[in-house]
């Protein structure tokens, strides 16, 4: 036991069926510092932190948490012990208020559990505010947008006052300058002595915020490292095992005529006039804040929620889309923000979830070419490196990062003209980012039209032949590839810096 | 920061923008099935001249109250994503108990009551505990007690009726308190209680948190397993009671009591807006729901509808009140 | 009962000329017996000028029958035909009736304190399970095993006919129920009750049902068996059905009990109260045993 | 290229180190209930000689081959998270309209036939229309369909049995091929085709996938409304096979027949692992989920257990059943 270290976690092992998910790790973390525990999708990250927070019961391995033995047997015990966590999967209840998700369990009462109801808004008030986040604590938790709901889970976590805060990628689906605002959380808490342990795959994350960094591979402990003095490089050989080219190979490929045209679409109170063209070959970048439409802008093309007024053009002829069925049969494809709500079969197997949009394909006579499912299922599956014992392994049994892939696959198998990607590598590892950005690269070769959302600036400079802006349910601007900067979007997404052109 | 405040512009305004017209939502989506009932009431006035009077109103409740007892019970009970199909055999079970303890001169009112109430409470818990604890689908649980509590009542009773009650006992059912029977007053007694529980206590909470995600509410550390049995307990107790009410009002156990009444009571939840995948439900909804039942059986008897018509009526007056309500709320 | 009769005639002043309603409680119209009850009442009914008659069906539940007896007294009908779902709540419905002086009939079901009511109709259930056993037990000579097949549990007519059942087979020592199931009054629950016994290994000389369907279902079985010439089978109702059944030798006794003569019975009753005429407290209507012998008779009933 | 290969063997090797444990898991995961209906079967061989003959067991499942067929149907719109309620009493509407035709010398016998099969379809066609169009919750809309299809039986045939029906027709449900009872091999067929259906067309995939998540399915490009009118629509064809086969069975059409039905289906589903919450659900765990039920049923009498511990036994049965096949997985 040493007196500098907040938890010591130490032989961990954990199996499930058919996977071993953790072999002996270790996890040293000391007092009021920011931890960061990092590795491919499917390490384990996520499994081990459910060990400390008491979901899961180690097959073998001792936690030290503040001096003592920590026995985990429920979370509540955890919690009271001044462990708190931020899931990998949000998971709101969507009827609640806000108030009442951040203090579930732990309503202000009276006698005979009759809570305080305004206490309860209250107390939730001062924390935003000492947070200085702006959500109203009386809306449901279903009104918010995927960035406000992750939010209100930083919250919560933080609202525990504890001693450890685990956060398992807390910033998947925030924007940039939420992400700012965390930071700013997380240094405040480290002042106050506060322990942090940090999952992310964003590196560049690592060295703003962390202290030192823990990387397991596989379910095993690889080391641990001081922050500042590891190098990207060295840290990725560490997570991957080999060395990894990080370069995107964005090719020049030559962009033909317009696929997809977009004009004046409006949606009432989400957003409106909406023009922009996708052509041939063409990667086309949205960028704003969150909140700024880009989802709605996407689900409305793709007829989830058809607009209110505007047209849609596919290869120059005007298309009526009601319904996704519609777009489908347009030749579009959509990858959806919420794998959970809007991606996942859950029940199902990893299989069955790669082919549902292309079902038909394989029907002949109504009969399913079973051979061929599984070839081409498993063909997928290697190219994007999909961490599972087999096909046939139920979905909700994979990592976050590994359902992701497998959403990709789906649309992959789909080979659509048009695909939209709102997020395309939320909670994907390094290693698997850069193959999907080549794949991404490889389908724009083969002539498709492609559409991005995506938070991360990085990722939309490096992917776009051309950015759109956007900026409170309006495009504030459309950017080529050479003139776009970080800053320069970053005017445009805030509506600081309104342009004349569009 | 200015990107900030330009945010919560947005939402200000969006907030105000629709306010009127989302309030006029709120308020049908909240009160729609109130208002088809009361249209139904108006449409049962014109169509029967006896069915507007005190006396048939009052009569309405009180014969819902047994139902509308268990509805609530059942209410919170699906709210939480479970069913309870064992209410009706339970209230059989109860009534046979109960009467053979309330005979004149033997034991006072209260001791069947208590014992009726209590072994409620008994058949709630295991079956709480049950499906809490052993997971099994609280569909499969409740569907064994239903069929259990059945057979036990009719051993207990050897299949006869039981009779000769005490005046006293017989007053929960029969007797009335400044005009308004019994029943009626128990059952809004049970109403309001329950609204509290539901919407003012933490009790409350962990039951729409446990229906609206059991996960998160695991998460969130609350003991999901012990407020299952609450909650189960809770809807036994109340057909306990409802079984000790209708026991007193024909004076007689009855081990053949009951029976379909947990459809009736899921129907009323159902009909009343509760969402068989939980995390929503009210209990003036289901109230609402429970009387829309009785006024259409009261209505079609007062109608003199002969009763194969009726049951096809009935079909389809609870289709339609459902569907008109679905298209009020979608349309505002 | 005079006074009775003359209960608040203003509430029905509808079209001028007076109308007699009548409020006819019936405890399950998917009773096949009960609903030829019913057509005797309608067909009564249909001689009648000036009568209308409101059936209600309480789908075997007696507090729903008592809301239903409570809606008449509600709607001041003139009289209330009431076929109880369970005996011991009947009461409290006649004490509704009477205080709300509004003449009550009961109808096919007997019980302690029938005779607060303004008049019964119908006949003793135990007699007909009496009858039913005793000439199964005359067929098999006094000795042999029985298999008795209940109704629904708990209904009247099924405590009532296997109470008359066994105290027949009391009578004779060489005579015992060696099985005993329920097939809920269904004929494709009777067939699978039939099946399975036939499967048990026991010896069964006679099958009692509680009622004719359960009785059918038993004979199918039996039928496919290939025993059916080995075991006695015995129904109650005499339904059309089962007459067609009996002539064939193959249902070997069941009990006619006159559904349409108590709803006749029972309505006339009823309307002779609510004019305010005198009526008899006590009419009764007794069970026939049908067999081969005088199957003809019943049959041409039906027709 | 290499780091590719490193990816797959490193699949192929965690493949084969887990794979005789995991089988096992999987083979207990996926025939607990066959185990347990073994079990069961074997228990009953001791306590009854004449349980295990031939007879008593073709007995056993051609009785329940009419709630078996029902239950395969039940079971197809569980997994689309739906359910349905009607089944008993389309057997019953089903019963009394297909007997009306089947009188010899009228129609030859496939005339009833299919204007059964046809009803049976127009009812689940009927529910599957207000539920996908109307986006009224399933269980009110086959609540509705319950009652109003049982009151049309009645209405149909007036409350009585029709009987006199034609040999040919008879022979649906009293007929055997080569020793086995009709029942028996229409129940087989059912069962054959509906797995294939489930399991190797693309109808049973979006059935899984609607039932796994529908909006993710409505995404995907599923005609989801389509597909939940086929689920109801194959599910009241196969309630009106029931009904003719129980109608052909007992030489008579009954609008009283097939109570509760709906219930015994439903509880043969669950037993069989179907999940009420969607996406889960086997064909042949509904069958052993059946016969589970069969041989209970079938025991029980043979052992002349007194109808009300019968009642109190089958409710113990099915929850501690349930509950050890919950065991056998977790362990595992
Ligand atoms: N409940 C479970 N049952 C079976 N396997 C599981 C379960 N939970 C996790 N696993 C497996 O354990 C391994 C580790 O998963 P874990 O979620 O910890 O990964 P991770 O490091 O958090 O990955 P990611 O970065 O994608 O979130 C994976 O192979 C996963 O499929
Ligand atoms: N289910 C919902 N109910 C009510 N409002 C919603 C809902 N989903 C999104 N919104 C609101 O609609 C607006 C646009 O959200 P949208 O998801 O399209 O934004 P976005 O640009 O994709 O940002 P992000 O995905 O990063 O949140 C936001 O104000 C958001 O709060
Ligand atoms: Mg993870
Ligand atoms: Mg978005």
């Amino acid at each position: 036991m040493n007196k500098d270290y907040v938890l010591e976690m130490i032989n961990i092992t954990k199996e499930f069926p058919g996977v071993k998910a953790l072999d002996n790790v270790q996890l040293k973390v000391k007092k009021g510092t920011v931890h960061a525990l990092m590795g491919e999708n499917g390490a384990g990250k996520s499994t081990l932190m459910k060990i400390l927070i008491g979901i899961y019961t180690p097959d073998s391995g001792k936690i030290i948490f503040d001096g003592e033995e920590l026995k985990v047997s429920a979370i509540k015990n955890a919690l009271d012990k001044g462990i708190s966590m931020i899931h990998q999967e949000l998971s709101p209840i969507p009827n609640m208020t806000v108030a009442e998700n951040i203090f579930l369990g732990r309503e202000p009462s009276y006698k005979f559990g009759w809570v305080k109801a305004k206490e309860l808004e209250e107390k939730t008030r001062k924390l935003f505010e000492k947070l200085e986040i702006d959500i109203d604590p009386k809306a449901k938790m279903s009104e918010l947008s995927i960035a406000n709901t992750q939010m209100v889970e930083i919250a919560k976590a933080i609202s525990y006052n504890s001693k450890l805060i685990i956060m398992d990628e807390p910033t998947s689906a925030i924007t940039e300058k939420e992400v700012h605002h965390l930071f700013k959380i997380i240094r405040s808490l480290k002042q106050e002595g506060v322990s942090i342990i940090y999952i992310t795959h964003k590196m560049d994350e690592l060295a703003q915020i962390t202290d030192e960094v823990t990387v397991l591979r596989d379910g095993k402990y690889i080391g641990t490292k001081s922050s500042d003095q590891i190098t990207k490089d060295e840290l990725i050989e560490m997570m991957v095992g080999r060395e990894l080219n990080q370069i995107f190979h964005k090719q020049r490929v030559e962009i033909k005529e317009a696929v997809l045209s977009v004009k004046d679409l409006c949606k009432n109170g989400k957003f409106e006039n909406i023009s922009f063209e996708v052509r041939k070959g063409e990667i086309v970048g949205i960028a704003g804040l969150m909140g700024s439409g880009r989802t709605e802008v996407l689900e409305s093309v793709f007829g989830i929620n058809p607009s209110d007024s505007g047209e849609i053009y596919v290869h120059g002829e005007k298309a009526t889309i009601r319904s996704p069925r519609d777009a489908i049969r347009y030749g579009m494809g959509l990858l959806t923000e919420d794998r959970k709500l809007t991606g996942l079969f859950l029940p199902l197997s990893v299989q069955d979830n790669i082919i549902t949009v292309t079902i038909e394909q394989y029907a002949k006579g109504g009969f399913l070419n079973e051979k061929k499912i599984q070839e081409d299922c498993q063909r997928l599956s290697e190219q994007l490196a999909i961490k599972t014992p087999s096909l046939q392994q139920l979905i909700k049994y994979l990592s976050g990062g590994n359902q992701q892939k497998a959403l990709i696959a789906r649309w992959l198998l789909q080979d659509p003209d048009i695909l939209f990607l709102d997020e395309p590598t939320r909670g994907i590892d390094v290693g698997a980012k850069s193959e999907i950005y080549n794949l991404i690269f490889d389908l724009a070769k083969k002539g498709k039209a492609i559409v991005v959302v995506s938070s991360e600036l990085p990722e939309i400079l490096g992917l776009s032949d051309r950015i759109i802006v956007m900026h409170d349910g309006k495009k504030t601007g459309e950017l080529s590839r050479e003139e776009a900067t970080q800053e320069r979007i970053m005017e445009l997404a805030t509506g600081e810096l309104v342009t004349s052109g569009s | 920061m200015n990107s900030q405040v330009s945010i919560v512009n947005k939402q200000e305004k969006s907030k105000s923008a629709v306010s009127s017209k989302e309030r006029v939502s709120r308020i049908l989506h909240k009160y729609g099935m109130l208002m088809i009932l009361i249209a139904l009431i108006i449409l049962m006035s014109f169509l029967s001249p006896t069915f507007f009077t005190t006396g048939n109103l009052l009569n309405i409740v009180r014969q819902m109250s047994v139902v509308g007892i268990v509805a609530i019970g059942v209410t919170i009970v699906i709210i939480t994503t479970g069913i309870d199909l064992s209410s009706g055999s339970v209230i059989a079970l109860v009534s046979v108990v109960a009467a053979s303890f309330a005979h004149p001169d033997t034991y006072p009112f209260f001791v069947p009551i208590l014992i009726g109430l209590g072994l409620g409470l008994l058949t709630g818990v295991i079956n709480g505990t049950i499906i809490s604890k052993a997971k099994i689908a609280p569909f499969i649980v409740t569907l064994g007690m239903m069929t259990a509590a059945r057979g036990a009542a009719l051993l207990f009773s050897d299949g006869r009726p039981i009779g000769n009650l005490s005046d006293s006992f017989k007053f929960i059912g029969q007797g009335a308190v400044f005009g308004i029977p019994v029943p009626i007053i128990i059952f809004a007694f049970v109403g309001v209680v329950s609204y509290i529980l539901l919407n003012k206590t933490k009790f409350g909470k962990y039951v729409y948190a446990i229906g609206g995600n059991e996960q998160a509410a695991i998460i969130a550390g609350v003991n999901v397993d012990k407020y299952k049995i609450f909650v189960y307990g809770y809807a036994g107790l109340l057909s306990g009671l409802a079984g000790i009410i209708l026991t007193s009002r024909i004076s007689s156990g009855q081990p053949t009591a009951g029976v379909m009444y947990e459809l009736d009571a899921i129907a009323a939840a159902v009909i009343g807006g509760t969402s068989l995948a939980g995390g929503i439900g009210t209990i003036g909804g289901t109230i609402v729901g429970a009387l829309i039942i009785g006024v259409m059986n009261n209505g079609l008897d007062l109608l003199n509808v002969s009763p194969y018509w009726q049951q096809i009526l009935k079909g389809v007056i609870i289709t339609v009140a459902v569907f008109i309500d679905s298209r009020k709320n979608r349309k505002s | 009962s005079g006074k009775q009769g003359a209960s608040e005639p203003t509430t029905k002043q509808s079209g001028g000329s007076k109308k007699i309603v009548i409020g006819a409680a019936l405890p399950d119209f998917d009773d096949k017996w009960l609903s030829y009850l019913q057509d005797g009442m309608k067909e009564y009914a249909k001689t009648q000028k000036d009568v209308e008659v409101i059936y209600v069906d309480a789908m075997n539940d007696a507090s729903k029958q008592l809301s239903q007896v409570e809606n008449f007294i509600q709607q001041k009908v003139d009289a209330i035909v009431l076929i109880p779902v369970d005996t011991v709540s009947a009461p409290e419905m006649i004490d509704k009736a009477n205080q709300a002086n509004i003449p009550i009939v009961v109808v096919n079901r007997i019980f302690d304190g029938v005779d607060k009511a303004t008049a019964y109709v119908g006949s003793e259930s135990i007699k007909s399970g009496i009858m039913q056993m005793e000439e199964v037990a005359k067929i098999l000579g006094g000795k042999g095993n029985i298999a008795i097949m209940n109704g629904q549990m708990g209904h009247e007519a099924q405590i009532k006919r296997t109470e008359g059942n066994k105290e027949v087979i009391k009578k004779y020592p060489n005579m015992k129920v060696v099985l005993e199931g329920t097939a809920e009054w269904d004929r494709a629950k009777g067939m699978s009750l039939m099946e399975n016994w036939l499967n048990s290994g026991k010896n069964i000389d006679a099958v009692v049902a509680n009622n004719d369907e359960m009785a059918i279902g038993a004979i199918m079985a039996l039928e496919d068996a290939g025993k059916l010439d080995d075991v006695v089978v015995a129904g109650i109702d005499a339904t059309p059905d089962a007459l067609e059944y009996v002539k064939s030798g193959k249902l070997k006794v069941t009990v006619f009990q006159n559904a349409r003569g108590q709803g006749q019975g029972g309505l006339e009753t009823a309307i002779k109260a609510a004019k305010g005429e005198k009526v008899e407290k006590f009419n009764w209507i007794p069970y026939e045993l049908v067999t081969k012998d005088n199957v003809e008779e019943y049959i041409k009933k039906w027709q």
